[in-house]
């Protein structure tokens, strides 16, 4: 029987490897996928507590209304995160986030 | 003049503030009409600050010419937070003395700094604003606002050293003018963090929710305990005394006065290096009693450092202005030590020592600025029979010279005895050990005085060392500002009485304060 | 009526020195006028006062302006008026007075006349206020200012070095014993809580003062008269003081200001008197002296140089009565002294004026005929004080000599006496050397000085002549002795004898040596006992020791000081400090690597961080 | 449940301000086009009065308390309308000689502007988040508007995507204490909170990583990481506006979440903020020591700067013996945080403006380059100088009044160390405002050519003074309208 904490565990092992990935990719592309991990991790989060808690009516609508609203900025960042990459590619014809520290110190 | 004597301290304040835009607003190229503008409006500065002398009523004491203007309310927290940092104005017999001190050594100073070709409408301005915070300071009874007029008159300098100053850079070491103007920037403002701190701690502690001076005194005794007395007491003693040029806080002094610009170096050490001590009368002595009354030996011992130290160091410089900045730091320390007697006697003194060691700095800084102006070197070991070349401007040193060491009928003797008077009535045994330290440093004094007056002054001038095709005395106007300081200086040395009551009224119950806590 | 007037000297003696400092440039005959005649009014003043002073039989008259009052404390302004300070009084006053007559023509021509005779009204108000004031602190304003005059009088021609130097030397000295003197006045009002020389003597009568505070104070006090009259180690400066001009060393070293260290002495007696230690210590310092400058003063060639020494010598035998409480016999001889020294300085200024400056006496001889004024007042002036018989300087000096015998015995008296005939040797070699012998062919064109300054001469000769008339005794006037003190004065015949044979023998040795120029003496001297004689030529090297002293202790340590001040305390203390911040910056920048996954780490450790501080707290 | 639309009426003119200049954009011609910037600004100053002004005094809670309407709100709004006037005005001549995109670029900052409107009323965490959101992507969008130079794109995906990373996490938070709350609404937060004292580990999580979120908006170190890369990346207009406006906002936010939110656990996170602000302070005021760049300089102090603020709101939640909050000494606290913002607002935007005067969009921002600026335009050294002694908080100018007030409320609440290591930091600043200043006035250049200022920068630079100066001097005025802001809060 599923039950809240496997929910949450998954969520977290989920968030985890995008923490993860956002610590250790190279390319940006790459994390920026490890961040939309991460969001997605809080989605299931919100169903999973909206779901499984003894909630309202109105609170649990509140959980899934959340992650409509999270899922619509995760697109748009996404959006013009690539559209930012790609001026870098432009620039660098590389999307290695390791070649890109013009300014430092 | 019911108006002038209600507004009379404001005026202080303003019309140094007002010099400063006046000047403002004339243009650049209109050399002379700044310079005028400068000389009227500092003359009636002066004016003003002996009318005050003159109004302060000695018989009836205390504070006189209250002034306020409700400026910030902090709501709601505090009993008196309504009126909350409110500008008190108000003098008591020492701020009187020390706004005539301020009122000569600027009218005089802007006639010493009659020859600055460079920007002179900006050194004016900046000279003004400098002066105005100084007033501040000594006519404000609020904490805020005299914490205020103190960062205020800090800001000013390092414009004044860094621009219009004077590298030093022969056989001695070298120093640039920057360095100087930002350490001694640096060090005041680092003092004004502990005062700062202390400030605050104790307008926490009181809890009135006013930074008023005089409304706090009310609560010391039932408010401030006595180890929250001594810790603010010594960060005010320590940030004060940079200030006053404390051992071992002292070094940005000698360096600021030899870079700054001649009539800053006279307000500098005339007039500035007295905020120190004048602030740790004012708030350290009169809101913490009784940390001051634990914490006076250690005062009394950097005091005794500073005499003895600074003398030997102005023995060992060989640059004029080097041995006058390290004169004035050794002169500093008996007023440090008169502070700490807790004697009534050498606590007059000391507060003698600062008004006459700010007319006697001013006038040695006038004569050593002169003598670099027209000589462009300021080695003693090639200066030479200045006074063949210009006598009025050597009798001027010279007079600076003797009352610094101390000669009877100068100011210095008056102040120093009662501050000798006052180290050797306090501590029993140690007392004797302490005054004979002090008298020993003005026999030092003598020592490097003299040479100094013998090896610069005497002698006929080798023309081949020093440049000798424009060897001009004083200009008229620095001839004025002499004489005007060398009358002081005669006046309050053969005639101290009136000085010397105005002294007493104002630091009678200041000492009955502190020495209320035994 | 004049009692009343007291005050006057003083106040016109000032005033005329503002005057004249003031028109000094403009017109220096008028201020020298301005000047010489506030000094006659003053003696005039004086004589009014003496007579009032003897005719009413009152010891002190007080009256005060406040100078500075704090609360309980107050020091006045007030006048403390006895036969003592009477006497120095007039002392001064004629000194001075013809002094500056002579003066007149002595500095005629000198760029700086009128600033002359200005400092010269300076220095006679200072010490008519020494020996006037009634309280200690303005006792030593006045004094100060004093050495003050000295200062500016020897340092006159300040463009000699060595005059400069000289001045410089003499002020610093006197410094010395003037902080030692200042510190024993303090002491005394901590333990007194005034100032007021009668009510001090009044407390400590009735040991108001311990006894360890009294000797160290009255100690510290006689270090300071020491100073002040150039006493042994203090000595150094009296010499060097003669690059002034002549009047000056005769006016300031001779008679006035070198006499108010033993005045101070004499003025302070009732305290010394309950300090035997330090009485003790003053007679040992005044033999001393005596003696040792003597010695320098028989082998000198300089003819100030003599007297300063002889000068310094004569303080020690006054010096040395005082310590006997003798302040009667050490008073007349100071005046006895001070006359006749005077008139020796003045006898040589006018050598000096009419040979254009010159000073060694090796270069003169058998100028009496070329100048029988000078010579001849300078000759009495030399016996008196060389003590031959009817001559007011044998009688000054054998009260001295009774007192030393009285009090301290026989063991004290043969040094003195030896001391005695030194002083009479070197006077008649002074004298002889100058006056007589065989006439140098250089100075055959020398002449007789103008009347302005042989008229001095006379005056002060025909003084040190008759000046003894005042022991006698003349209706009321009981005699001198009992002026001061107030019992009578008796002689030792037997002393007297004594003493008078010494002279006469130094008279006759003299005469062998330096007349009859039987060199053979002096040849052995020098062969013989060659280090010791250029021990004593070079003054026992004591100037090199305290040159040594000053240059390579004092100054060096004071550069040493400097120096660390720099090194130590600015850079260290101070500059490495700030220095430490920018680099504790420069460590700290290196944390930016500009790499987007430091980034992220340092978030994450931040945000861990967080986490477990809030989990623990 | 109040639902009339008239309380959103200057959120609805804000949004339709930048629809309208998006729309000019395709009608003016070219040359009309700098025009654009009178009228957003005329646009958002009108708004200001008309809109603001009637309903200042309302106090509402709209949309089942998805938004709040308060003095507090009304006061932010306010602030940045103004604002954002001064610097869209201010930011005129670098956009139309360097941007290709005019209209665009005002638009999106009165679209960042709306953002914030929304931000300061929102009364509820989802809605907070959003409307941050909304503000980082206009944010995004203006680093990145240089598209030629290397740094403004380096620091766009710098920020953009560290931006994501951080609401990420900052969402994780939310989503933690939604789940163990069971609701996102401030007052609900507050009073679960008040009865159930006691956390599970998750909502400890939560929190966090909802501060953290926070923390890394205001550029508290360790999560200021961004802070200097983009400040220097971005051309000097948007730098600006990152500096002043965001921050406020932010701020403006953070206090409201912590004040109505979280107050009850005061005691938790208390110490955590002192020690963030400690560490930001010493490390932002001690690396700037040894900049170079004047923007990564002020870069760095901006985080000391976040350091004395976030010290403020730590200082905020004292709570006395029975758990309530001390009303009086927390609306003292939030008076100094506000006046500071704005002092330091007022300084950062003339010191932005000058640099972005000198410096164009030249690619190295060198402090060596305005040596002797004096000689070459008097009227922005004296600016410059006023702007970082206000900074340094030395008089007569604002920046000492306000930091003053807020040391003085903070040491009213919390130990006096904390202040004093403020206070020596706030020393160790002044010594890079000082080598600045040296630099201006004492040093001098070779080259002397006058900078020659257009008369509508001229005229903001001196109204900036005037309000540095006179705001220094008399702090009174607008002390009145923060004491509203305040009370209303609390």
């Amino acid at each position: 029987m599923i039950d809240l904490i496997h929910i949450q565990i998954l969520s977290a092992i989920m968030f985890c490897i995008g923490v993860y990935g956002v610590m250790t990719r190279r390319s940006a592309i790459l994390i920026l996928m490890c961040i939309e991990l991460m969001l997605n991790a809080v989605n299931i989060n919100f169903i999973g507590f909206a779901a499984f808690r003894d909630f309202s009516e109105s609170q649990r609508i509140f959980g899934h209304v959340i992650v409509v609203f999270i899922i619509t900025i995760a697109a748009v960042e996404l959006a013009l995160a690539i559209a930012i990459i790609l001026r870098l590619y432009k620039n660098k014809s590389s999307v290695n986030i390791d070649e890109v520290d013009l300014m430092k110190w | 003049m019911d108006l002038i004597k209600e507004n009379i301290l404001i005026l202080t304040i303003l019309l140094p503030l007002i010099g400063a835009t006046l000047i403002f607003i004339t243009p650049g190229y209109l050399d002379n009409l700044v310079k005028y503008i400068a000389l009227i409006i500092s003359f009636v500065t002066f004016i003003i600050s002996i009318l005050i002398f003159i109004l302060y009523d000695i018989n009836s004491g205390g504070v006189q010419l209250l002034w306020d203007w409700e400026w910030l309310s902090l709501k709601g927290a505090w009993p008196l937070g309504d009126k909350g940092i409110t500008l008190n104005l108000g003098v008591d017999g020492i701020s009187v003395m020390m706004v005539l001190l301020t009122g000569i050594v600027m009218f005089t100073g802007v006639m010493a700094s009659w020859n600055i070709q460079n920007r002179s409408k900006d050194f004016f301005i900046l000279y003004f604003l400098l002066l105005a915070g100084v007033f501040g300071v000594f006519v404000s009874y609020d904490m805020f606002f005299f914490f205020l007029f103190y960062e205020l008159s800090v800001m000013p300098m390092f414009l004044l050293i860094g621009y219009w100053g004077s590298s030093s850079d022969f056989r001695t070491f070298s120093r640039t003018k920057e360095y100087a103007a930002m350490k001694l920037t640096l060090f005041l403002v680092a003092g004004s963090v502990l005062i700062w701190i202390a400030i605050i701690a104790i307008f926490v502690q009181a809890g009135l929710g006013s930074f008023n001076i005089l409304e706090i005194q009310k609560v010391v005794d039932d408010k401030f305990p006595l180890n929250f007395q001594q810790i603010n007491f010594f960060m005010i003693m320590i940030g004060f005394g940079i200030l006053a040029g404390m051992w071992p806080f002292h070094t940005w002094s000698p360096d600021g006065h030899v870079s700054a610009p001649t009539s800053v170096s006279m307000v500098h050490a005339g007039v500035l290096m007295k905020l120190g001590a004048f602030g740790i009368i004012r708030i350290g002595m009169t809101l913490l009693p009784e940390g001051a009354n634990s914490l006076m030996p250690l005062l009394m011992i950097l005091g005794c450092i500073n005499v003895i130290y600074g003398a030997f160091s102005a023995l060992g410089q060989t640059d004029l202005k080097y041995v006058v900045g390290y004169s004035s730091v050794s002169h500093m320390g008996y007023v440090l030590m008169g502070l700490a007697s807790m004697e009534l006697l050498g606590f007059t003194g000391a507060v003698y020592q600062m008004f006459s060691h700010g007319i006697m700095t001013a006038l040695f800084f006038l004569a050593v600025g002169a003598i670099y102006h027209s000589m462009h070197t300021r080695d003693t070991l090639i200066l030479k029979g200045i006074f063949k070349k210009m006598p009025y401007i050597s009798v001027f040193f010279v007079i600076a010279g003797l009352t610094s060491l101390g000669l009877p009928g100068l100011s210095g003797f008056a102040a120093e005895i009662l501050i000798f008077l006052g180290v050797f009535k306090s501590y029993g045994s140690l007392g004797i050990l302490f005054g004979s330290l002090a008298v020993i440093g003005a026999g030092i004094t003598a020592i490097y005085i003299l040479r100094l007056v013998s090896k610069v002054f005497f002698g006929v001038p080798d023309e081949n060392k020093q440049n000798t095709n424009n060897n001009l005395d004083a200009t008229r106007f620095e001839n004025t500002a002499g004489i005007i300081l060398v009358g002081l200086i005669l006046f309050a040395g053969l005639y101290p009485l009136p000085f010397i009551d105005m002294i007493t009224s104002g630091v009678t119950p200041i000492l009955s304060n502190v020495l209320g806590g035994l | 009526m004049g009692i009343n007037l007291t005050y006057i000297p003083p106040i016109i003696c000032g005033v005329s020195f503002v005057l004249t400092a003031l028109f000094a440039r403009k017109v220096p005959l008028a201020s020298s006028l301005i000047s010489v005649f506030t000094i006659l009014c003053s003696f005039i003043l004086f004589i009014f006062i003496l007579t009032d002073f003897l005719s009413s039989d009152l010891n002190s008259i007080k009256f005060s302006i406040d100078w500075i009052v704090v609360s309980d404390m107050r020091i006045t302004w007030g006048i403390l008026l006895d036969s003592l300070s009477v006497t120095m009084l007039g002392l001064i006053t004629l000194v001075a007075l013809l002094v500056q007559i002579y003066s007149i023509s002595y500095m005629k021509g000198d760029s700086r006349f009128g600033w002359y005779f200005s400092v010269h009204s300076l220095f006679a108000a200072a010490m008519i206020t020494v020996v006037l004031v009634d309280n200690l602190i303005l006792l030593y304003f006045a004094w100060e200012l004093v050495g003050l005059g000295s200062y500016l009088l020897i340092g006159f021609w300040y463009e000699k070095r060595a005059a400069s130097e000289a001045a410089k030397k003499a002020f610093i000295t006197t410094r010395i014993g003037d902080v030692a003197l200042l510190i024993g006045i303090i002491l005394i009002f901590k333990s007194t809580g005034t100032f007021d020389i009668s009510s001090i003597f009044h407390i400590a009568r009735n040991g108001g003062i311990s006894e360890n505070i009294l000797t160290i104070s009255t100690f510290l006090i006689f270090l300071g008269a020491m100073g002040k009259s150039a006493q042994f180690p203090f000595h150094v400066w009296l010499p060097d003081a003669m690059e002034g001009p002549t009047p000056v060393s005769a006016l300031i070293h001779a008679a006035t200001m070198v006499a108010a260290g033993v005045y101070l002495v004499a003025r302070m007696m009732p305290l010394f008197s309950l300090a035997p230690y330090v009485l003790d210590f003053v007679v040992f310092i005044g033999l001393f002296t005596f003696i040792f400058a003597g010695t320098m003063a028989i082998v000198m060639h300089d003819i100030k140089r003599v007297l300063a020494y002889s000068t310094i010598s004569h303080l020690g035998l006054m010096m040395m009565s005082l310590g006997f409480m003798g302040v009667a016999s050490a008073i007349f001889h100071l005046i006895v002294h001070g006359i006749s020294k005077a008139l020796l300085f003045l006898g040589a200024g006018s050598l000096m004026h009419e040979m254009d400056g010159e000073t060694d006496i090796r270069k003169m001889g058998g100028l009496i005929n070329k100048m029988p004024i000078t010579a001849i007042t300078f000759i009495i002036g030399s016996v008196s004080l060389a003590g031959i018989i009817p001559l007011s300087g044998f009688f000054s000096k054998d009260e001295i000599l009774l007192t030393v015998f009285e009090k301290g015995g026989i063991l004290i008296l043969l040094p003195a006496l030896a001391g005695a005939f030194l002083s009479s040797l070197y006077m008649f070699r002074l004298t002889f050397i100058t006056f007589f012998g065989s006439l140098k062919n250089d100075n055959s064109k020398v002449g007789e000085s103008p009347i302005l300054m042989t008229l001095p001469l006379i005056l002060l000769a025909l003084l040190a002549i008759f000046m003894s008339i005042l022991l006698l005794e003349i209706s009321t006037f009981k005699g001198f002795i009992y002026f001061i003190s107030g019992h009578k004065a008796h002689l030792n015949l037997l002393l007297i004898v004594f003493s008078s044979i010494l002279s006469f023998v130094a008279l006759i040795l003299a005469w062998f040596i330096y007349i009859k120029d039987s060199k053979y003496l002096i040849d052995w001297y020098k062969s013989k006992m060659k280090w010791n004689y250029n021990l004593i030529l070079n003054k026992y090297y004591i100037d090199e020791l305290y040159q040594y002293i000053i240059n390579q202790i004092i100054i060096r340590f004071a550069q040493f000081v400097a120096l660390f001040d720099r090194l130590v305390v600015n850079d260290i203390g101070v500059d490495r400090s700030s220095l430490s911040i920018r680099f504790l910056g420069l460590r700290l920048k290196l944390i930016q690597t500009g790499k987007m996954h430091g980034y992220a780490i340092s978030m994450l450790f931040g945000f861990l961080i967080l986490i477990l501080t809030w989990a623990i707290l | 449940m109040n639902n009339n639309l008239d309380l959103l009426i200057p959120e609805i003119l804000v949004g339709s301000l930048a629809f309208i200049i998006l729309g000019l954009d395709l009608f003016l011609k070219p040359k009309f086009k700098e025009y654009i910037a009178y009228i957003a600004s005329a646009g958002l100053i009108l708004i200001f009065i008309f809109s603001i002004i009637p309903i200042w005094n309302t106090k509402a809670n709209i949309y089942g308390d998805i938004l709040i309407l308060d003095g507090y709100a009304v006061f932010f709004k306010s602030i940045f309308l103004i604002l954002g006037a001064i610097l869209i005005l201010s930011s005129k001549s670098y956009v139309s000689n360097y941007f290709s995109y005019i209209a665009e670029y005002y638009s999106i900052v009165i679209f960042s502007i709306l953002a914030m409107m929304f931000m300061v009323s929102s009364a509820e965490i989802l809605t907070a988040y959003i409307s941050l959101e909304l503000l980082s992507f206009s944010l995004y969008v203006l680093v990145a508007f240089n598209r030629f130079s290397n740094r403004a794109n380096e620091a766009s995906i710098k920020y953009i995507l560290l931006g994501a990373f951080s609401s990420a996490i900052l969402l994780y938070g939310v989503s933690q204490i939604y789940g163990h709350l069971g609701t996102t609404n401030l007052t609900q937060i507050q009073k679960e909170l008040s009865v159930n004292s006691e956390m599970s580990l998750g909502l400890i999580i939560g929190f966090s990583m909802f501060i953290a979120g926070f923390l890394f908006k205001i550029g508290i170190v360790p999560f200021h990481m961004w802070v200097p890369d983009v400040y220097e990346g971005s051309s000097t207009p948007v730098t600006a506006y990152l500096a002043v406006l965001v921050k406020v906002a932010v701020i403006a936010l953070f206090i409201r979440v912590l004040v109505v939110g979280l107050i009850p656990i005061a005691q938790d996170w208390q110490l955590i903020l002192i020690g963030f602000s400690i560490v930001s302070m010493v490390l932002g005021n001690v690396v700037a020591l040894i900049q170079s760049n004047i923007k990564r300089l002020l870069a760095y102090s901006s985080i000391g700067h976040a350091g004395y603020i976030l010290l403020g709101l730590a200082a905020i939640g004292t709570l006395d013996q029975k758990g309530l909050i001390i009303v009086d000494f927390s609306r003292l606290i939030v008076n100094g945080i506000i006046l500071h913002l704005i002092s330091y607002s007022l300084a950062s935007i003339a010191i932005f403006l000058c640099v972005d005067i000198i410096f164009g969009n030249s690619d190295d921002e060198q402090i060596d380059i305005m040596r002797g600026l004096n000689a070459r335009s008097p009227l922005m050294s004296l600016l410059i100088t006023a702007s970082l002694i206000s900074l340094g908080g030395l008089p007569i100018f604002v920046g000492f009044t306000s930091k003053f007030y807020l040391f003085n409320a903070i040491g009213t609440q919390i130990s006096l160390w904390y202040v004093g290591i403020a206070i020596i930091t706030s020393l160790i600043s002044l010594y890079y405002y000082l080598h600045v200043i040296r630099k201006i006035y004492i040093d001098n250049n070779e080259d002397q050519i006058a900078i020659s200022l257009p008369i509508l920068t001229k005229s903001i630079l001196v109204f900036l003074l005037f309000a540095l100066v006179f705001l220094g001097i008399y702090p009174n005025i607008l002390m009145e309208f923060i004491y509203h802001a305040s009370e209303s809060l609390l």
